[in-house]
């Protein structure tokens, strides 16, 4: 006891004299929110893997902020044949992979290879639909055929990072996604890694054997783990971290008050999110899903359509009842814009931001249809049938639990009873959505750098879990086939419109809003920018 | 029978207990019942205020009224504790008494399954069970109550092997009462102590399990409000802003003392009573 | 004593150990049957969409075999101590499973001592001097810390010590790596930031450990080796050290092996406010993912090592204390 | 001669506690006796002689090792379920213990009303009740309450009214006068023999009061260390204590 006593200040004290980590000259710390899951680029990664990735992984050609454009990467320059149908690319020839083999243009075509691998099942396949084959001429000369003429070429042979052949040859397919290269990855970029502490750390280091002139200036890169926002915050204030992307808004005002040294960047997102209503009656889907089994062609018609939001009346109405601006300027501090149809970042990109809530007008709306509250219950009903639905969103987003909660109370005002359930993503994508078992959806999409609404609206599409509402219209089909056939940009750009503008008609969905993405950091690093495709593309080019 | 009512209305846990009981019911039963106001009313104007004569308590990330969350959080925290308690003390009492009054080799099978049970990592299982599909309550109710109920059963079993050596239950046996008879006459009654402290402190410590599960996202899901899930939003609050943290420890540290006390003094007293035999 | 009859029981009761594991096995394995399409995902990543996956699935075909087989299969993989890959980041779930061990089992540790340095000294004031006025302000004070759930005192602490005060650290489990000199500096930052951590969990545990150890240390005051100790003169230090300490030994180790469980997933709640990446949160990770494999593995070794560590125990307890070891072999005989 | 009631043929009872030890010792060892309708027999011993396990085997509460019981003729180890429950019915133990032979929490009507054959109405069951508590020369009033609210005296009494409500052929009574003064005890042995006429029941009277076995002695028994031996008189006994 005694002797414990008299220990017991010592231990503190060695205890406290740990000095807390200063920032440190040459190295960046940057906060994550979520440890990344892996780094191998064939299989779908989260957006904080995929950012971490983009700095150890080259693509051949950069893309610029227009998300039109390009810029040299991997490739020094780039040449269209005269029937515009192959694309010749000429590599850099002092490209070292990070194991200092030099990588030439076979690796270019082993890559090309992995990702159209049926086994790998890489979720960008559809980028590579179009490529017939890839040819490497010499040790720095690939040329990609393609099929048809598009807007798209250049974007589709792009895509997707260069991966080492004299590493990855030796792992079999099957085996890739269990093999340590996602821990251990060997690539091209300007950064290697070094350490991989798990849940804790992620070390970078600068690659000296980098093909650009301009070799980044910071020599070495940690990523530290940090699962709390509120603790991101702390630590960003005390100086253990240099920069932070997902710092909860509640926070900002305080960051800017308080500390004149960090700076707060606002910067356009990628991502929206939405109500998709169920549009059809799952009993009848079901039993004609089961009955016709060969071709979704044929029962499309046949399917009944939801005693609720196969109205289109009845979706205008549930869409002015949602507050969006409460949701935008409450939830995001403003730091989120109402968008009233679907979200893309290539070409009209101007929003139609306007709050178009009227709830008395939604009301009006539900009596027109015969939904009033007869038996004086609060709740309207119809032919004995009350206004109750149920709606769905992922577990682990506290914003959509938050958006939850304040639909429960809005769609109370007017007597209509949601039901929210939270359950994890994955029993929603292989069971809910399949089985359309929902009444509504609270999720969100990643915008595609490429605006393609086949796979959630077309009626091809009508049995993949992405198509979500059940949406059925000839019309838009039509329209949609005419945009992909757009020959070239302002033909593409034209379509576009068309296309959203039936959309935002229809309302399969109830588009809410797009965030803006946040980043803080410290101003002792200069050169900052961030960009849409990624908060640390242009990494290599900061300065301390 | 006086006499016993007698002795735990001496124990000053068991009187401390009742008085922090009344304090419970008040709090969870009948202010939730007779206050105006939804607690899941936002106000999202008044987002994260401090005590006012308006919110005694505050209010939250997203404007709501922090007491009336309280009050209806611990109003489904002790429904969930006080029915899995039930039920984990009626599975605790047939393993335990079907162990106590059954050959060795039974006994023998059943009291590691029961060790078994303890070395079961629980909380693994609830992230197992309650991680995946839709929540519901019964689901949450049943999980918790399968894997509470060993303690309740080891006590069972030696109250019972204290029983079957009584005099009074072998004079029973030859009168020739049925296996029923013997049980409910017999068993039960003298079981009863046993069950109930073990009732009252079996709910304090789901309390704090399931405001434990509520806590890391596994248990009760909103609309639905339980002490864990408030406390949840805790960890979204500005840092210098302590009224959450400070009101949900309040209100668990009430529920889980007041049923403590109580199990306390009346698992005391039942001792005492077999120490006069 | 019957030295040939002791290796009997003690061979007999491994054999139960064996078969209670195998049991436990067999129920986890009912348990993971309850999830949702739990067979259909092997080592595909779950970030595939569905349609991905099933193309996957058909490709690398799916396990469609009677439920026998498949349990069967399953106990086979166990014991072979294959738990699949994750089906986040495709890495071993063994790999990934005990590399967290070490961080909760060294929380856990040092939570324990805090119990016993909080909850033996207190349990001794109380136990020497029942019912004084002391005893009621412990005993009320343990009653507090019992009532308030770790992951609150974790809270406060946190938002205490860590965001107001901002002298401890609020995640992590060491600094930066790369700027320590030595391997000690290394131990002493694991030592500083798990200090609020096995805290706030060390208080709980205290409450606990008070309870248990004032009973014992009163029947052991209670005794005549003591009285006759005090008789003799001898000094409270002394008894102490000589006398009461020696005779908790085995309470002490009984107490240990009802608390292995807490070992490993009792630390959970703390793991997820403080970031320790120990086993706590990487199941909680795994779940949110839906990461199948990762949340068995993690159960399945959990289970093993608390089975097998109580039977350490179990044996130890024998070791110390001749009495279980004639009541164990009586059990052994009566079966 | 009446007929045989009982016939105890060379019954062991192993003592199960000490099984470890290489020596087995035994609780009862060949003990052999015979008991017919209406008669009485007395065991003397001293405590820890084996009496209890020996009611204990009678009853058929705890196993016997080795050795048969005939109950009429009949081997009670052959016994279906209701024959069991029917041949305990018949034969009632009074336990020397009777502090622990009532359910606490019963009331003294509830730990006697359950012994009564079910054939019987409420009312009758309670008019029987009345008769017995009288017979033994209490107030109908102690009915209604607790045991710990009762004297040892009339607990001892309860526990006899006890054996009574089975309307059984035989009673053991394990050292029914422990607990009384001389006054008490010639009460109490009164009612004995008013029972024996009135109900035709055998006793099994187990003791180390000698003077009172003349009572209940159509043969003596002395049972000691678990062997049993039978005795000419209770005089006997005294002489085999000299040994």
């Amino acid at each position: 006891m005694l002797m414990i006593k008299k220990l017991f200040p010592l231990i503190f004290l060695v205890l406290i004299s740990c000095s807390k980590p200063t920032l440190e000259k040459d190295i960046i710390t940057i906060g994550l929110g979520y440890e990344p899951e892996s780094l191998l680029p064939l299989f779908p990664l989260s957006a904080t893997a995929s950012n971490v990735k983009s700095l150890i992984f080259n693509n051949l050609l950069k893309m610029n902020e227009d998300l039109v454009t390009f810029s040299p990467e991997l490739a020094k320059s780039y040449t269209f044949s005269d029937d515009s149908l192959k694309i010749t690319f000429i590599l850099n020839s002092n490209i070292y992979w990070h194991d200092d083999e030099k990588l030439t243009s076979n690796d270019v075509v082993f890559s090309h290879n992995l990702y159209t691998n049926k086994l790998v099942g890489w979720d960008g396949l559809s980028y590579k639909q179009n490529i017939i084959d890839v040819i490497a001429i010499d040790d720095t000369t690939v040329v990609y055929i393609f099929d048809n003429k598009t807007p798209f070429m250049v974007m589709d042979a792009v895509e997707g990072v260069i991966l080492p052949k004299h590493i990855l040859s030796k792992v079999e397919v099957e085996g890739l996604f269990q093999s340590d290269f996602g821990h251990n990855p060997i690539g091209s970029g300007p950064y290697k890694l070094t350490h991989w502490e798990n849940q804790q750390y992620i070390q970078l280091e600068k690659h000296e054997k980098y093909f650009n002139e301009n070799k980044p200036s910071i020599s070495k890169i940690i990523f530290k783990i940090i699962n709390e926002p509120v603790m991101m915050v702390q630590q960003i204030m005390n100086r253990e971290i240099d920069m932070a992307s997902n710092i909860p808004v509640i926070y900002l005002d305080k960051i800017s008050q308080e500390d004149s040294n960090l700076e707060i960047v606002n910067y356009t997102g990628k991502d929206y999110d939405f109500i998709g209503w169920n549009m059809i009656d799952r009993v009848s889907f079901n039993q004609l899903k089961d009955s016709i089994k060969a071709n979704p062609q044929t029962f499309i018609p046949l399917v009944e359509p939801h005693f609720l939001f196969g109205n289109k009346r009845i979706r205008e109405a549930m869409s002015l009842a949602i507050n969006k601006k409460l949701i935008t300027e409450k939830l995001f501090s403003g730091n989120a814009d109402p968008i009233n149809k679907p979200y893309v970042l290539f070409g009209t990109k101007q929003l139609n931001t306007s709050n178009q809530y009227d709830i008395s007008k939604a009301k009006e709306i539900l009596t027109e249809e015969g939904w009033i509250d007869s038996d004086g219950n609060g709740i309207l009903d119809k032919n004995g049938k009350e206004f109750k639905f149920t709606i769905y969103t992922n577990s682990g987003n506290i914003i959509r639990e938050q958006i939850l909660d304040i639909l429960v109370e809005e769609y109370g005002k007017i007597g209509i009873k949601m039901i929210p359930q939270k359950v994890e993503p994955n029993y929603l994508v292989s069971d809910i959505v399949p089985n359309k078992k929902f009444d509504a959806l609270l999720l969100g999409w990643n915008a595609g750098i490429k605006p393609d609404f086949t796979p959630l609206f077309h009626r091809s599409q009508y049995l993949h879990p992405f198509h979500l509402t059940g949406f059925y219209s000839p019309e838009f089909d039509d329209m949609n086939n005419k945009l992909l056939q757009s020959k070239n940009i302002t033909d593409f750009n034209y379509n576009l419109d068309i296309v959203l503008d039936e959309l935002s008609q229809n309302r399969p969905y109830t588009w809410l809003y797009t965030k803006n993405n946040i980043l803080v950091y410290n101003k002792r690093i200069k050169n900052v920018e961030p960009s849409i495709i990624s908060p640390y593309r242009y990494l290599e080019y900061f300065e301390l | 029978m006086k006499q016993i009512i007698n002795e735990i209305w001496q124990n000053r846990n068991f009187k401390l207990g009742l008085i922090l009981l009344l304090l419970v019911i008040i709090f969870s039963a009948i202010l939730p019942n007779i206050l105006p106001g939804d607690p899941n009313f936002q106000n999202m104007e008044k987002c994260y205020t401090k005590p006012t004569s308006q919110h005694i308590c505050g209010t939250d990330n997203l404007g709501r009224d922090i007491f009336l969350r309280l009050i209806h959080g611990s109003g489904l925290s002790l429904k969930i504790s006080l029915t899995t308690s039930l039920f984990s003390v009626l599975i605790g009492l047939t393993i335990g008494f079907i162990s106590g009054s059954s050959p060795k080799s039974i006994d023998y099978i059943l009291m590691r399954m029961t060790d078994l049970f303890f070395g079961f990592p629980k909380y693994f299982l609830f992230i197992l069970v309650l991680g995946f599909g839709e929540f519901s309550l019964l689901k949450l109710i049943i999980v918790l109550s399968i894997f509470s109920w060993m303690e309740t059963a080891k006590m069972v079993r030696s109250e019972t092997h204290y029983i079957n050596s009584s005099l009074f239950v072998k004079s029973a046996i030859c009168q020739g009462l049925s296996k029923s008879n013997l049980f409910f006459i017999h068993y039960l009654p003298n079981l009863a102590g046993i069950l109930i402290s073990s009732y009252t402190l079996q709910v304090s410590t789901i309390i704090l399990v399931e405001s434990g599960i509520s806590f890391i996202g596994l248990g009760v899901q909103s609309p639905n409000i339980s002490l864990g899930t408030i406390l949840n939003q805790a960890r979204y609050f500005p840092y210098d802003n302590y009224t959450l943290i400070i009101f949900s420890g309040l209100f668990i540290l009430l529920n889980v003392s007041t049923f403590h006390f109580l199990g306390d003094g009346l698992k005391a007293t039942t001792n005492k009573e077999k120490f006069q035999k | 004593m019957n030295y040939k009859k002791f290796i009997y029981s003690v061979l007999f009761k491994l054999f139960t150990i064996f078969l209670l594991i195998l049991l436990g096995l067999i129920l986890l394995f009912i348990l993971i049957k309850t999830i949702p399409g739990s067979s259909d995902i092997k080592y595909i990543s779950t970030a595939f969409s569905l349609e991905r996956q099933q193309e996957l699935q058909n490709i690398y075909g799916s396990d469609n075999s009677p439920i026998l087989v498949q349990l069967f299969k399953w106990m086979k993989n166990t014991v072979n101590f294959d738990f699949g890959h994750s089906t986040q980041s495709g890495l071993p779930v063994k790999q990934i499973i005990l590399s967290s061990f070490l961080p909760t089992i060294l929380l856990s540790f040092l939570a324990v001592t805090w119990g016993l340095l909080i909850g033996f000294p207190f349990a001794l004031v109380s136990a020497t001097n029942p019912g004084s006025k002391r005893d009621k302000f412990i005993t009320l004070l343990m009653v507090l810390s019992y009532s308030l759930p770790a992951y609150w005192i974790g809270l406060f602490f946190l938002q205490f010590f860590s965001y107001k005060l901002n002298i401890f650290p609020s995640s992590q489990l060491f600094d930066i790596p790369g700027i320590y000199p030595s391997l000690f500096s290394k131990f002493t930052s694991v030592l500083y930031h798990l200090f609020l951590p096995s805290l706030a969990l060390g208080l709980s545990f205290a409450a606990y450990f008070y309870k248990y150890l004032k009973t014992k240390l009163i029947d052991i005051l209670d005794s005549e080796y003591i009285l006759a100790a005090k008789a003799r003169g001898l000094s409270a230090k002394t008894i102490i050290l000589s006398h009461i300490i020696p005779n908790l030994i085995l309470p002490v180790l009984s107490l240990f092996s009802t608390i292995t469980p807490l070992f490993f997933s009792g630390a959970v709640t703390i793991e997820y406010i403080f970031s320790i990446p120990g086993i706590g949160r990487t199941m909680i990770n795994a779940a949110v993912a839906r990461d199948i494999p990762l949340i068995i593995g993690g159960a399945t070794i959990s289970f093993i090592a608390i089975m097998l560590i109580n039977t350490f125990y179990d044996i130890l307890l024998v070791i110390f204390n001749p009495k279980i070891k004639t009541e164990w072999i009586n059990e052994t005989n009566n079966k | 001669m009446n007929n045989l009631l009982l016939n105890v043929a060379n019954i062991s009872l192993v003592n199960r506690n000490q099984i470890l030890k290489s020596n087995q010792s035994f609780a009862l060892k060949d003990i052999s006796f015979s008991l017919a309708e209406n008669n009485s027999i007395s065991l003397i011993g001293d405590s820890a002689s084996g009496k209890t396990s020996l009611i204990m085997a009678l009853l058929k509460l705890k196993p016997i090792s080795s050795g048969k019981i005939f109950y009429k003729g009949k081997d009670i180890n052959l016994f279906s379920k209701t024959e069991l429950v029917q041949y305990r019915r018949n034969i009632q133990p009074v336990f020397q213990n009777y502090e622990e032979s009532l359910n606490p929490l019963l009331t003294i009507q509830n730990n006697l009303y359950y012994g009564f054959s079910n054939r019987l109405t409420k009312k009758e069951k309670l008019l029987k009740l009345n008769n017995l508590v009288n017979l033994m020369g209490l107030n109908n009033n102690i009915l209604s309450k607790l045991p710990f609210q009762l004297s040892g005296g009339e607990k001892q009494r309860i526990t006899i009214i006890r054996a009574l409500v089975t309307e059984p052929e035989m009673i053991i009574l394990d050292e029914p006068f422990s607990s009384l003064d001389v006054i008490n005890q010639e009460k109490l042995l009164a009612v004995f023999q008013q029972i024996k006429s009135e109900f035709k029941v055998s006793y099994i009277f187990i003791t180390h009061k000698i003077p009172l076995i003349k009572y209940f002695s159509d043969s003596i028994f002395s049972i000691n260390k678990g062997k049993m031996q039978k005795l000419e008189n209770y005089r006997a006994y005294e002489n085999l204590k000299n040994d």
